[in-house]
């Protein structure tokens, strides 16, 4: 027994034994994944190497470089051999999709304490911004241009929403800013329902989102003349928009401005006792948290092709902040962790889980009455879930840690910057 | 790698079914899953001769199309699945057969009515059933005509059928020169209709009109005949269901609907399948029951015409999807079908209903072909 | 195995921890019937949590509390209070939207008789006039050392047999000080037992039967209040 | 020369007058000090000095210039910063963080650059860093740079309000009760560090306290209010001996031991 | 246009104020377990939901029974009311103990018991759900026809510029009943000890202890009484419209949410308040927006109209309609 513990300790202990467990996972679950193509057990224990990966104790640099490289070839690569290779590039798509929303969000929930129950409108901003100009929509109320754009027009588009939804994240703060705590839940809310209300009704007096018949043929992009249509290239822009994102949400965490929202977070009045303008700070992170959403949501309707205001509903924003909250709030791995798990669960899981249970019943012959059927269990499984995860994970599935600084280097570095400054008052005399 | 192995060697080809089996339409939903399933079973035979296996790989869409377009990704990445029966709602439909137009994934609706579903003109996208443009007219028509309807207060439920349909609708009655005196939207879910409605009562029409489904449409008669509204209800195939009458109970009493559906208790062949499906089931059939019958029926019927057409090889997804499409006077048990170019139903009817008393089903009152 | 103890107030080795971290380690001391004894340490050395882990807001992993024979440290913070154990929490802790009249009535929340809290109610003003004055304001608009004076009187409303004050002259001005151990000895001679931690070390003392020295987490000194002011190491450590 | 001066101010609240009428005028590099009873209006003195509230009337001037009106973040940025007396720390982050937090307004890194890896601004972060530690090395708090900030013990947070206000820079440092919750040794060490501040820092200090033997060693000035009035100012000797400040405030022994 | 809208003024009165005060009870459910624990009990809404559900079981039960044809019917309506009333009220202290209490102990963040909650949610409706196909193969459930004799209050001939309005026994019922129940819960938070106990307990929970208070307790009778209220007005809801389905309670939890926030959210008549309000505004909305418009808007902008006001009423009054500002102490 203690040597066991003791055995595994020597490994943690050690880098290179560390990485090359690793390797062998991977190995075995890439192996896994291709032998048995159609298995979503296989697909997700190969997904579980990146978590892996996060607690390995390496390099940062180097398991950013492993990270990238399992989900943007391996991965891809493994699974073009299955069946099921959309469907998996389906649910990577996804989870890209809404790991940079959720990342926004925390934006907004996790950094600067703002609860905003509205956040999925952002999403769809940007999402109906790509659709009216891809689609011969514009041409109804536009009085210039050729409608729809060509698919070349996605790519600047992505900026164009990112910016559109920026604006509107701005629009919302000002009114918002002067109401806190859950009043600004409520109001967020409330604006969340408006945009989409209003995107389902503004068909007439003039017709800009097509009302409750939705957007249909959109145009895909168009990538150097390649026409992207399918979801395992789908997945690489999210996942390049993802990348993205979380180089952004990285750098502004530690930053001045991510510092300033948290300071406006624990303590209003001592942060702007220190110099926080509110106003401001709380603009930028719903600026700045509504982007991603926006830049998001053009590839969502590139992907759908089709938008409408059903996909944006209030039970769409708590989904998103259901996985801030799950994830662990202000964190920016278990964020991500949340995203993932919240996706995967809701498009992979689950189906499989009630398939399986349906498949049982038929094959032992247990008739279940209609009204239990499994297919209809995915939102009791799915609340029953999340009451296990809140209940044992109550700080989230990575609780937020603040970055520790290394005290002693600190301490070198002072110490040199004292003898510095004590040279150049002496006039730097000796040596 | 295909699923080869079906029973006793056969090749399996699997047809996929999306309808709402969960949520507020589900018995239509079902009803459209299972008429499928008795359209396979009929058919299996044939097949079998030629070393095939059909098999239904049947999906909950939850009336959802976030869900289709889910699911469709699922069908569309099953190689086995050469296409598909379904949507109950254009809302769902519309934004799934883009998935499956991208895969070359044919599907046959039985039941989606609104005119985008075919109007984008997608090869693989095909329905039995009449559109909105002929069922929202048909009803003016005899709304104006029949009923002397001269004005008519219109409420929909801003979804993607429900709008559609009522839109049709206004315009043609306009054009039969009724008077439109409101139009108005309501919020799915919800169970109050009064503030629309008194405005409704308020302006005093000769009947109004109701585009969207019986959850919402139920109450809104119900409710119009509290605040002391006795002249005719109607609405769309989103009413054709014996949900309406429980909600609406005795209130029903002076609505009249059309529907897509025909009454399969009319002909003799309509009444074998109902007491076949009964039997299969234990239940009675609701007005999808039969189309879903055909709509599998037409599939099968391409299916059968692509593998001829193959050498008795499995098909591709595009032979199956142009087969589909060629197919021509194929006689189900509830509808003709010849498909159009766009993917519509030549036969395609429009029926008229007239609840006299609190029962399911109500009564046929017209027979409308193109 | 029944704890037995012959004090008022008996804390056997409680171990006390904030999550991973100890605060108190060990620490083990009595009061008696009748007694003020006082508990002075420096910054962080665990006080604090003293208080907590009697009056049950911090739950000892290991040890046991024996208040008038009966085992404590298990019992719920409101089981510990009906007991009669009152505690003027750091930080003054008043409840922020409740007026100054129903602090104090709540106070007394375990009392019936509108007159017991009436009488009560009066007392606490001649202590302290101020608050009569602003009955009907907010208690978190107070200024601190109003709010100081309302965390006292609400603690006196209970009426406790064991009043556990946490710095009580903290923010309040010179006058109100005296004052306030002048309530405190007033008190005590009314046969309120009390415990008593202070940063004025010098004033604790003087008014103390006993006291002891905690040190992170750890008792490392105890006496009479004479002898503790004598004791160069606490003169050197906490008297300036 | 004066750099702060403050013209009849008066707050109310609802019908209560928390101060009225008070001048006040503070030398450049002075230790001021502001004393008084209870609830006579100091806090209150304070928080219209950093904009938390309005006055009701009155002027206060920093350097001439006006500061009625202002934001809170203006304030600070001109140069008044502040501890509070119900402290106020930012309790989910880092003690480190506490203190950079302070230093918000002298930075000059904007997002934009951090976004792009600017070296500039990665020298400016790192420098920051390093003056933080020396400003939590100087408050005493060397040990507890990765602790978070609300896992601190009472004085150690009062030490670090401290630091986080000098972190700003400020030209004046006003100080709510500094000491409470500190025993006299601590008070001592305490009363060093002001006067240290004063001289290193080159920083006009006005501070409220009880503690009567920090007050008087320290004040240069020191200002009595009472019911919201000034009802004294002075010297600490003339203040110590004045039988107004001495029947309202201090009473009998309040200096004696020590 | 004026005329217009004056002349339905009375009906939409009276339409507004039944949905109004359905909004104001759930509402109060809402603000009561805000006011206590500072969570929005995003399951509330589910709680009423599964009130009217079983207000509909009680009453099917006492029909196969025969009660119902036997019985007068208001007797009935107590039995169903109180029955259902006491199961949610349990219900919602079940909730308690399974969702919110173990978050407290372990003194998690405040949010994490939103995600508890919407678990809840989802278990509830699906549950429900299941029990209600299970037993009618639909799970759009109608209710017996109660109290639906219908009333013309005849106004057109003493003031001509209205017109008449109609309603129908439910409404007196349901206005009655909430008014009572509005009354008694007004009474027992501001005249008893508990409701001190709730207000203290709500601003700090570890002090509130420390004055002998039983903070579960206090917690688990709040969450019993506003789930019972919520679970009544289920079944008034049930009587009112005739038809339940399981998700009835989000799309009103979102009202009646918003409700409460509108007034002031923790104060118990702000809830009331509010509610009525947004009842009324949203039938009023309904009834007259396309007038007012001249038909560029419609009904379906209702609950943009809606939204649009609570915006600007929070914009002005931070602290909603009844709520006190906070001025924080500095
Ligand atoms: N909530 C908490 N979380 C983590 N650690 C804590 C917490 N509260 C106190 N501590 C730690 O426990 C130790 C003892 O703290 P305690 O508050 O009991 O000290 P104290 O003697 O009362 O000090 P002070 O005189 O400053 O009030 C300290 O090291 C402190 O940092
Ligand atoms: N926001 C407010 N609303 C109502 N009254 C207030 C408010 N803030 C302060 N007061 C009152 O104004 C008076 C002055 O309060 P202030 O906090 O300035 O006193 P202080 O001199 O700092 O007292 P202490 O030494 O006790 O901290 C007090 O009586 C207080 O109750
Ligand atoms: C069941 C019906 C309401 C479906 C409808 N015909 C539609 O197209 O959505
Ligand atoms: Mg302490
Ligand atoms: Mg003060």
């Amino acid at each position: 027994m203690t040597s066991l513990s003791a055995f595994f300790e020597k490994i943690a202990q050690s880098k290179k034994n560390q990485s090359i467990l690793f390797l062998a996972y991977v190995i075995v679950t890439g192996a896994g994944l291709f032998l048995l193509p159609d298995s979503t057990i296989a697909f997700l224990l190969l997904l579980f190497s990146i978590l892996i990966l996060y607690y390995l104790n390496l390099n940062l640099r180097a398991k950013w470089v492993t990270g990238i490289v399992i989900l943007a070839v391996v991965v891809p690569f493994i699974a073009s051999f299955s069946d099921s290779y959309q469907t998996y590039m389906e649910v990577g798509t996804l989870v890209g999709i809404y790991c940079a929303m959720a990342l926004g969000l925390n934006i907004v929930v996790g950094f600067a304490g703002l609860l905003d129950l509205g956040f999925i409108a952002f999403f769809a901003v940007g999402a109906y911004t790509y659709a009216i100009f891809a689609s011969d929509q514009a041409s109804k109320f536009m009085p210039f241009g050729h409608y729809p754009l060509s698919g070349g027009a996605f790519w600047i588009f992505i900026f164009i929403a990112a910016i559109v939804a920026a604006i509107f994240g701005i629009l919302l703060g000002v009114p918002v800013l002067r109401v806190r705590g859950d009043y600004l839940a409520i109001v967020t809310l409330g604006f969340g329902e408006i945009i989409r209300i209003l995107l389902n009704n503004m068909d007439h007096p003039i017709n800009i989102t097509n009302g409750s018949m939705g957007i249909a043929s959109i145009a895909p992009p168009n990538f150097f003349g390649i026409s992207i249509g399918s979801s395992n290239q789908f997945y690489y822009i999210a996942f390049a928009i993802f990348l993205l994102v979380i180089y952004v949400v990285r750098k502004l965490e530690y930053s001045k401005l991510g510092r300033a929202w948290k300071a406006v977070r624990d303590n209003e009045i001592a942060a702007q006792s220190m110099g926080i303008p509110l106003v401001k700070t709380k603009l930028a992170a719903f600026a700045i948290g509504a982007s991603f959403s926006g830049m998001m949501g053009v590839v969502f309707a590139a992907k759908q092709m089709f938008v409408d205001a059903t996909s944006f509903t209030y039970l769409e924003s708590t989904m998103v902040l259901v996985m801030v909250i799950l994830g662990g709030m202000g964190s920016v791995p278990g964020v991500i962790l949340g995203a993932a798990v919240v996706i995967i669960l809701r498009t992979q899981v689950l189906t499989n889980i009630s398939n399986w249970l349906s498949a049982m019943s038929s094959n032992y012959g247990i008739s279940i009455p209609p009204a239990l059927s499994p297919e209809k269990m995915q939102l009791l499984i799915f609340g029953i879930l999340l009451i296990v995860f809140a209940l044992y994970r109550t700080q989230g599935l990575i609780p937020h840690k603040n970055r520790k600084v290394d005290v002693a280097a600190l301490k070198k570095e002072s110490e040199q910057a004292a003898l510095k400054r004590e040279k150049t008052a002496s006039g730097g005399a000796d040596s | 790698s295909p699923k080869s192995g079906g029973s006793n060697g056969k090749t399996v080809i699997e047809i996929g079914s999306q309808s709402p089996l969960s949520g507020g339409s589900a018995t239509l939903g079902d009803a459209i899953r299972l008429g499928a399933k008795l359209a396979i079973e009929d058919r299996q035979k044939e097949f079998e001769k030629k070393g095939f296996q059909i098999k239904l790989k049947d999906l909950d869409d939850q009336g959802d199309p976030k869900k289709g377009v889910a699911n469709a990704q699922i069908l569309a990445s099953d190689k086995d699945v050469l296409a598909v029966v379904g949507h109950l709602n254009s809302g769902v439909a519309i934004p799934s057969s883009e998935v499956y137009n991208k895969n070359n994934l044919a599907m046959v609706s039985p039941a989606t009515t609104a005119t985008v579903v075919t109007d984008r003109k997608l090869p693989t996208v095909n329905r039995i059933c009449a559109r909105d443009d002929f069922q929202g007219p048909a009803g003016a028509n005899f709304a104006v005509k029949t009923l002397k309807a001269k004005k008519i207060f219109v409420i929909q439920d801003k979804t993607a059928y429900g709008s559609g349909l009522a839109e049709q609708f206004r315009d043609q009655a306009k054009k039969l020169g009724a008077e439109i005196v409101g139009y108005e939207g309501i919020t799915v879910g919800e169970k109050d209709f009064n503030g629309v409605l008194s405005q409704a009562v308020a302006k005093k029409p000769d009947l109004i009109y109701f585009g969207g489904v019986y959850a919402e449409g139920g109450l809104i008669i119900k409710q119009a005949r509290q605040k002391g509204f006795d002249g005719p209800i109607m609405g769309g195939d989103g009413l054709d269901s014996s949900s309406t009458v429980q909600i609406a109970g005795d209130s029903v009493k002076g609505v009249y609907l059309t529907s897509v559906a025909g009454d399969v208790s009319k002909t003799e062949k309509g009444q074998a399948f109902a007491k076949k499906y009964k039997k299969e089931f234990g239940k009675n059939v609701e007005s999808y029951s039969a189309y879903g019958y055909d709509a599998a029926g037409v599939i099968l019927e391409g299916l059968m015409k692509a593998i001829d057409g193959n050498d008795d090889k499995k098909p591709t997804r595009e032979q199956v999807t142009k087969a589909i499409r060629s197919v021509q006077n194929y006689d189900g048990v509830t509808t003709k079908v010849s498909l159009d170019d766009k993917g519509d139903n030549k036969y395609a009817k429009v029926y008229i209903y007239n609840f006299a008393e609190a029962k399911y089903p109500p009564v046929q009152k017209a027979e409308i072909s193109q | 195995m029944a704890e037995v103890s012959n004090h008022f107030l008996e804390v056997k080795k409680i171990d006390s921890f904030y999550s991973q971290i100890q605060a108190l380690e060990g620490v083990d001391l009595y009061i008696d019937k009748g007694e003020i004894v006082t508990l002075i340490g420096s910054n962080g050395a665990g006080k604090s949590t003293t208080l907590k882990s009697i009056s049950g807001q911090v739950r000892p992993k290991n040890g046991s509390i024996i208040f008038d024979g009966q085992e404590i440290s298990k019992f719920q913070a409101h089981k510990t209070a009906l007991l009669g154990i009152a505690q003027v929490p750091e930080g003054r802790r008043i409840f922020p939207r409740l007026t100054v009249r129903e602090n104090l009535q709540i106070g007394a929340f375990s009392v019936k008789d509108k007159h017991v809290i009436a009488e009560r109610m009066e007392r606490v003003f001649n202590y302290f006039p101020r608050l009569k004055e602003r009955l009907n304001q907010k208690g978190g608009t107070m200024s601190g050392g109003e709010q100081q004076m309302l965390a006292i009187g609400r603690a006196l409303m209970m009426k406790p047999k064991l009043l556990m004050l946490d710095e009580p002259s903290m923010g309040l001005a010179p006058i109100i000080v005296e004052q306030i151990f002048d309530i405190i000895k007033e008190m005590n001679e009314e046969g309120m037992t009390i415990l008593l931690v202070e940063q004025n070390a010098y004033q604790a003392l003087q008014i103390a039967d006993r006291g002891y020295v905690i040190q992170t987490g750890q008792i490392v000194l105890d006496g009479n209040g004479d002898e503790l002011m004598k004791n160069e190491q606490v003169r050197a450590a906490y008297l300036a | 020369m004066n750099i702060l001066e403050v013209k009849h101010l008066t707050k109310e609240f609802g019908g209560l007058t928390a101060t009225s009428d008070i001048n006040m005028t503070v030398e450049k590099n002075a230790i001021t000090a502001v004393i008084g009873p209870n609830g006579a209006g100091k806090t209150t003195f304070f928080n219209m000095i950093t904009a938390v509230y309005q006055p009701t009337s009155g002027d206060i001037l920093l350097n001439g210039k006006s500061l009625v009106g202002l934001k809170p973040h203006q304030v600070s940025q001109f140069g008044i910063t502040r501890t509070f007396q119900n402290i106020r720390l930012f309790e989910n982050m880092t003690v480190l963080e506490n203190v950079l937090v302070g230093m918000h307004q002298n930075l000059k890194s904007h997002w934009i650059g951090t976004l792009l890896q600017l070296p500039h601004i990665r020298k400016i972060e790192e420098d920051a860093r390093v003056t933080a530690y020396d400003i939590l090395n100087y408050v005493g708090l060397e040990n507890y740079v990765n602790e978070n900030a609300g896992n601190l013990a009472y004085g150690a947070q009062r030490r670090l309000e401290i630091g986080r206000a000098i972190a700003a820079k400020p030209k004046v440092l006003l100080l709510d009760e500094p000491a409470a919750g500190m025993n006299p040794k601590e008070t001592e060490r305490l009363t060093n560090l002001i006067h240290d501040m004063r001289t290193k820092l080159d920083v006009t200090i006005i501070l409220i306290e009880h503690d009567m033997n920090l007050v008087m060693k320290i004040s240069d000035s020191i200002y009595v209010l009472d019911h919201g009035e000034l009802i004294a100012s002075g010297k600490p000797n003339e203040i110590r001996n004045n039988k107004k400040v001495i029947e309202a405030y201090l009473g009998k022994g309040a200096v004696s031991n020590g | 246009m004026l005329a217009h809208i004056i002349q339905n003024l009375p009906q939409v009165l009276i339409d507004g104020l039944t949905l109004g005060v359905v909004y104001a009870v759930v509402a109060i459910g809402y603000t009561m377990v805000y006011g206590i624990l500072e969570l929005i009990n995003f399951a509330h809404g589910d709680v009423f939901m599964t009130g009217a559900f079983m207000g509909a079981i009680v009453l099917f039960l006492l029909m196969g029974m025969g009660f119902l044809a036997a019985l007068p019917a208001i007797l009935v309506f107590i039995i169903v009311i109180v029955i259902a009333a006491i199961a949610t009220g349990l219900l919602g202290v079940g909730i308690e103990r399974v969702a919110y209490r173990p978050l407290r102990k372990k003194n998690a963040p405040k949010l994490i018991a939103l995600i508890t909650s919407i678990g809840i949610s989802f278990v509830l409706e699906d549950l429900v759900r299941f029990i209600a196909e299970l037993k009618t193969g639909n799970y759009i459930v109608t209710a017996p026809p109660m109290f639906n004799h219908k009333f013309t209050l005849n106004l057109h001939s003493a003031l001509p510029f209205f017109n008449n309005a109609t309603f129908q026994s439910s409404f007196l019922l349901v206005l009655i009943v909430t008014i009572i129940m509005l009354i008694a819960l007004d009474l027992f938070v501001n005249k008893t000890k508990w409701g001190m106990a709730m207000r203290a307990v709500a601003q700090d929970r570890d002090t509130a202890s420390l004055m002998t208070i039983n903070v579960n307790r206090v917690i688990s009778v709040t969450f019993f009484i506003g789930s019972a209220l919520g679970g009544a007005t289920g079944v008034l809801f049930m009587i009112q419209y005739g038809t339940i389905d399981p998700y009835i309670g989000f799309v009103l939890g979102i009202k009646a949410f918003t409700a409460a926030v509108l007034g002031g959210i923790g104060n118990i008549r702000g809830a009331m308040f509010g509610g009525v309000m947004l009842g009324l505004l949203e039938m009023f909305a309904a009834s007259n927006l396309s007038i007012i418009t001249h038909g560029a808007m419609g009904a379906e902008y209702k609950d943009v109209f809606a939204f649009i006001i609570l915006i600007l009423v929070l914009i002005f009054k931070p602290e909603g309609l009844f709520g006190k500002a906070v001025v924080e102490k500095v």
